[in-house]
């Protein structure tokens, strides 16, 4: 029974954090944004020579077939600075679609494992929740798995960047998730923004050349929803990073800003919010490692209550980040307002964390339709 | 008790409709629904509203005013929050308006009120400081008197839209030595072409540039821009705040937003049926529903009660929930949109203001919207503020 | 458009107060909750002196025919003082009841109305919900509406005072309220007492001789229905006097009480939560008179939305009595815990409130099955 | 990362659960479920549990003791919260058991420790006073030194179950003139047969006697009863903060409870369906659940860390939000029964505590239990202390 990461797990995500914490400002994290790629290129390099790009893919394709756990740290530490280095959306979830299809071509997943790339997760459609079926179809050319899509994806993570994007259609089997190279014919991409500043665009296909990657049916989009749950998991590593870090910088914050003549941590009802605040997060982080601890268990025990796990514990993180940003902001009055403050970069990525992967309401949905509100809590499995 | 508006009010009200939604443009409408207002679009909307009398409607009569009855200030309020009309500039009606019109020279209230009530003017406010922002007295610039003039130096932040600012009123130390901090204020007006004045603009969570810090370097004004008497200023500031109680608890915005998501959610599918009919957030629809609807209630029993120039604790209690509330609808739309809330476009809008890359009415930029709303329970006084002012005026705490 | 009681209401309520507040301690509310009959007999008869018993029956009865505006003036100063004296539950509710029948006995008006005697409204089941059709029968014995009822109730309010019960049963023709003698054959009495000492008894039937009141069927519930809507809008001004008074002695105890060699009220953390405190009241407050406002324009223009409002403002409030019961205990401290003081009783009216003629998640249900949650919030109607 | 028992601890906890499911009688149990525990239950459970080695495993060995782990421990204190096995009398087995086996004499050892593990001698707290209770450090008792006797006056309250006590320890001051307000304290064994003592029951908002205050006028005890060194009771003291870390979030007794109110929702018509299908519920029901969740895993996540006799954080925070969850399912449960909830009958129980007039499982007395359950943020430590202790010892405030 233990919920904590282990010695090399926390010096792994000290590591990033050192990497990070050394760079990252509000001005940093502006600037990076504002780049051609949408994020800082060496800063990319440097995690990728720690191991943070190769941790979720096989040794055979230059990975460390690292757990659960080392993925929480590396978004843990990630989170803790408010860092946009896409490696989730670009490295991770697109290593768990290849790596569940066994049909992935070995020059994806090394160029991935190795930094060298990033590619792409091509999912929500334009006022379609997440759940739903694509309207993005693949039709057939009679050559096996050599289709072509026609459709229109949107909120792509660093679709401008992507070598590969990884679409999801509805074939003639039904779900389907498809390889796409970047620069494919048919493709025409309408580039923007979240608003916690990552890069997306809205890809529209036509007639595009894509390959089926492993099945297509049901169990396809079991397949898919199950990577997206491993994602749903590890992003929540991210809001706690970002909260234990935007409430220290809170608290600082406090002792140091002086109103009426003296610091703000003069004021009780201050005080008792940000004891409040600490609570908020250390019950946060509890789940967020509930979450990883059976994602490991579940990964040697062929346990498939992963898309529940996820759930649950989204629905809670999520709203512990809406409590957290808006205090930190109020806490921090008209300078956490600000861009040049990092608080406001920590909210705006809380605020865009809540809406991932088709958002805290939808995930609400499925969890009262689910029989977990009825089922009794236990951390302890036996 | 009565539920009803007389027949009298019910015109009253239907008037101002027809100016409104005939005559302010509907795109302006359109742009302050979705957060994305330009300068021109106050401009225009202002001068509208003037051109029917509707801009200054508080002011004294000989100055546009109009001897409006509590009731009917509300209704006026609540029409033009609930139309998306812009609200005429605050800084010029509500603020640096009344304050010459009360406290001015004559020769002040010529030059300044015809051209503040048409926007033909635009003021910015210079009360806070670095260092001086809940606690307001604390302020830190001064204008030491030289002959005819005085000379500015200090700073001045979080100027709401002073990139536009043509003129700007402010509160500066004249006697540096006066013995308690809310003493040796005046209240100065700043024509923003005079040398020695240096603009920051300061981008805010959502990208946008709403705010600005201003530094002033030996600047040099004419007496003559002192307003009433030399020294008084903190009891001229003290004048403005409890002085708007009908719009400070935006009942009339938070209806249409209210109502706008309703919309939304009815258009919404979800995995069975549309957003509107999920449990979930029908429940929390009505949990907004019932707090609008006890907010709207407080607005109307406390409307008729008068201020006195001290801050007002039903002030107070309106911009408490009335802010948390219009925050919470901007949330709960944040969640209905889900994932399309987040995305926000390349493309600038009119006036710098991204627009978004969703093409789902409601979804669009809700998430800047929601983090921009953020400013409401800490600009103009924030809720620990109010907390306060309700704490020590009502309660004797 | 005014939201506000007028002169002559708030005249009433101050005639009231002042006759409770010279009288009413914890220590007397306990003695009178104690006492053979459950309240105070003599105030009772003071405040009946007064108008308070006359309020609802109408002038052929010796009563005053007053609106929904003095009894919320009346209410709200029992509320006031947390006085258990049964106006509502013993009086206005059955008046309504036997008015709306247009069959009651004029004996039992004009006894209600000069405060000789009072009534009991037996509807609740064991284990029903409030909306079920009731399980006791009505059965006729062929002379038009003389029946005999079968059945349990339980949850009746001062059974063991009333001269009358009122009395929910399913008879041939479907719902209906049924006139019954307090001292009738074949009832077994069980007293007990509700959370806040107000007597309930669960009373059993068998064979008992009962008078159908009005008609039966679809249209009787709906009538007994929108008296109970009544309450649950009359209960509210109790709730909003008992939730006014405790928040001003809350404020007092802040004042007066030491600790750490100091006055509470020197600690912002808490003066910050009696603002908070006032603000949830005064917005209450807001409801329950736009409640009353409503109840009073449809008993002119004949709307029928009054179920609809009442539980709007029904869940309303009772969340904001939730609320400010366990703050004022917990701003008082282990003092708030204790019999002794009046802060104990009014958590513990306001949480009775919470779970009378159904309770709050019983509302809940109705409200979010309606079409309420859609509908634009709005206080003036035009 | 593991969620696992070991082997080990799996077989540990099914002995614990043969000893707390079949030794302890189930009426016992459930009346600890209906919250209508008597002295005589308590006793006998506690000797039960004394006789399988159960009562006091945290102690020394020598004392009856057992040298578990943190995660036994844990294992220990969730599994008798779970069963509704009551917990063995803190004020023996957590409080003044420990103190006189750390600081105690051989001669107070041998006299007291096996009486208080067996629950032959019950102890009552004497620490809060009527104007010490927050600020405990400002209680006003005195024990002044006569000869070989002290002589003790003032008063003491919030004495849980103190109709009860055999013994009182408490705190007096034996130094009135120390300098600072926690010096001069000690720690003293009061026998309450000693002339003097007076006990005033304190009946509670639902009715129940649980606390009481004392009067103490002149009454003498040797000097023996001085626990460790005169002057130093304030030491001792602290050292009970922060001691208990597995209990106090009261896991075990929230997931009780949650699991009662999961049975009865399903048990429980609505108009359509049970109470288990209303989404509002479910909705209710599923955030109570993940908060226990969060809960478990934060006191699994600190049950290893150790506690060095300081207001501990870590047991601040399982306090904070143990308290506040347990008091939302007690009131979860008031919703559940609806008006069948507030119902309390007029038969008294074997303890004078009133028993439920509804027949209904889950609403019997859920409005009594709810607001007696008002003093879980209140006793031992006000939320507020707590916040205190987390804002100062964690984040430096």
């Amino acid at each position: 029974m233990d919920l904590t990461l282990n010695e090399d797990q926390e010096a792994f995500a000290e590591s990033i954090d050192d990497a990070l914490a050394r760079k990252y400002t509000a001005e940093f994290r502006g600037k990076a944004a504002a780049s051609d790629v949408g994020w800082d290129e060496k800063l990319f390099s440097t995690l990728a020579e720690i191991g943070a790009s190769a941790l979720t893919i096989d040794e055979e394709h230059d990975g460390l077939d690292a757990g659960a756990g080392e993925v929480y740290a590396a978004l843990y530490a990630l989170g803790q600075n408010a860092a946009i280095e896409p490696f989730l959306d670009g490295v991770y979830l697109p290593s768990w679609l290849l790596a569940a299809s066994g049909s992935a071509p070995d020059e994806v997943l090394t160029a991935l494992a190795s930094g060298e790339a990033i590619a792409a997760v091509a999912h929500s459609e334009p006022g379609r929740v997440w759940d739903a079926a694509p309207s993005t179809t693949a039709t057939g050319d009679g050559d096996g798995d050599k289709v072509t899509l026609s459709g229109t994806k949107t909120a792509v993570a660093h679709a401008d960047q992507a070598k590969w994007l990884l679409v999801t259609a509805s074939g003639d089997a039904g779900f389907g998730v498809y390889l796409v190279n970047g620069d494919a014919e048919g493709i025409t991409r309408t580039d923007g923004r979240t608003a916690d500043w990552t890069r997306v665009s809205r890809v529209a296909f036509e007639g595009t050349p894509a390959t089926l990657l492993g099945s297509s049916g049901d169990e396809a989009r079991r397949t898919f929803d199950a990577a997206v749950a491993r994602a749903r998991i590890a992003v929540l590593a991210e809001a706690v990073g970002l909260m234990d870090r935007a409430s220290k910088v809170t608290v600082d914050y406090l002792k140091s800003r002086k109103q009426f003549g003296v610091p703000l941590s003069t004021f009780q009802a201050l005080v008792h919010r940000a004891a409040d605040l600490y609570a908020e997060v250390e019950l946060a982080r509890s789940v967020a490692l509930w979450a990883t601890a059976s994602l490991e268990r579940d990964a040697q025990t062929d346990d498939t209550d992963v898309d529940a796990t996820a759930d649950d514990a989204f629905v809670y993180i999520a709203h512990a980040a809406r409590v957290v940003a808006e205090e930190v902001v109020q806490l921090h009055g008209g300078i956490g307002m600000t861009f040049e403050t990092p608080i406001s970069h920590y909210a705006a990525r809380l605020t865009s964390i809540e809406q991932s992967y088709g958002g805290v309401a939808a995930a609400r949905r499925r969890v009262l339709k689910s029989d977990s509100p009825l089922t009794a809590p236990t951390v302890v499995r036996s | 008790m009565d539920l009803e508006y007389t027949p009298e009010e019910q015109q009253f009200r239907d008037e101002l409709r027809t100016v409104f939604y005939e005559k302010v443009p509907a795109e302006i409408r359109e742009r302050v629904v979705r957060g994305q207002i330009s300068r021109e679009d106050i401009v225009t909307s202002q001068r509208i509203l003037h051109e029917h009398g509707l801009a200054v409607p508080h002011w004294p009569t000989q100055w546009g005013g109009k001897k409006w009855s509590a009731t009917q200030q509300n209704i006026y309020v609540s029409e033009l929050q609930r139309a998306a009309v812009p609200t005429p500039l605050a800084f010029n009606v509500s603020m640096v308006g009344p304050i010459i019109a009360e406290f001015g020279s004559q020769e002040q209230k010529e030059k300044f009120l015809p051209a503040t009530a048409n926007l033909d003017i635009w003021w910015s406010q210079g009360f806070s400081e670095p260092e001086a922002g809940s606690d307001l007295a604390g302020l830190k610039t001064t204008a030491i008197r030289d002959g005819d003039e005085y000379v500015i130096n200090g700073q001045k932040t979080w100027t709401t839209l002073g990139q536009y600012g043509d003129w700007m009123f402010l509160l500066a130390r004249t006697n540096p030595g006066a013995e308690r901090k809310q003493q040796g204020i005046s209240f100065i007006l700043v024509d923003m072409q005079t040398p020695g004045i240096e603009r920051r603009p300061i981008k805010l969570i959502d990208g946008s540039v709403e705010v600005n810090e201003f530094f002033f370097d030996n600047v040099r004004v004419p007496v003559s821009n002192l307003v009433g008497e030399e020294n008084k200023g903190w009891t001229y500031a003290k004048f403005l705040l409890g002085n708007e109680r009908n719009g400070i608890a935006q009942v009339g915005t938070s209806q249409r937003v209210f109502a706008e998501l309703v919309d939304a959610a009815k258009e919404t599918d979800v995995e069975e049926g549309t957003l509107a009919e999920d449990p979930d957030f029908r429940a929390q629809l009505h949990t907004a529903k019932m707090r609008l609807l006890a907010l709207e209630a407080t607005q109307l029993r406390v409307a008729g009660a008068s201020a006195d120039g001290k801050p007002d604790p039903a002030s107070s209690l309106l911009k408490l929930e009335g802010t948390r509330l219009l925050q919470s609808l901007t949330a709960l739309r944040l969640d209905a949109g889900g994932t399309d809330s987040v995305l926000v476009g390349d493309t600038e809008g009119t006036d710098g203001t991204p627009v978004g890359l969703s093409s789902e009415h409601a979804a669009s930029t809700a998430a800047l919207q929601y983090l921009n709303m953020r400013k409401l329970s800490i600009f103009g006084g924030s809720n620990e503020i109010q907390r306060g002012v309700i704490a020590k005026a009502v309660l004797g705490l």
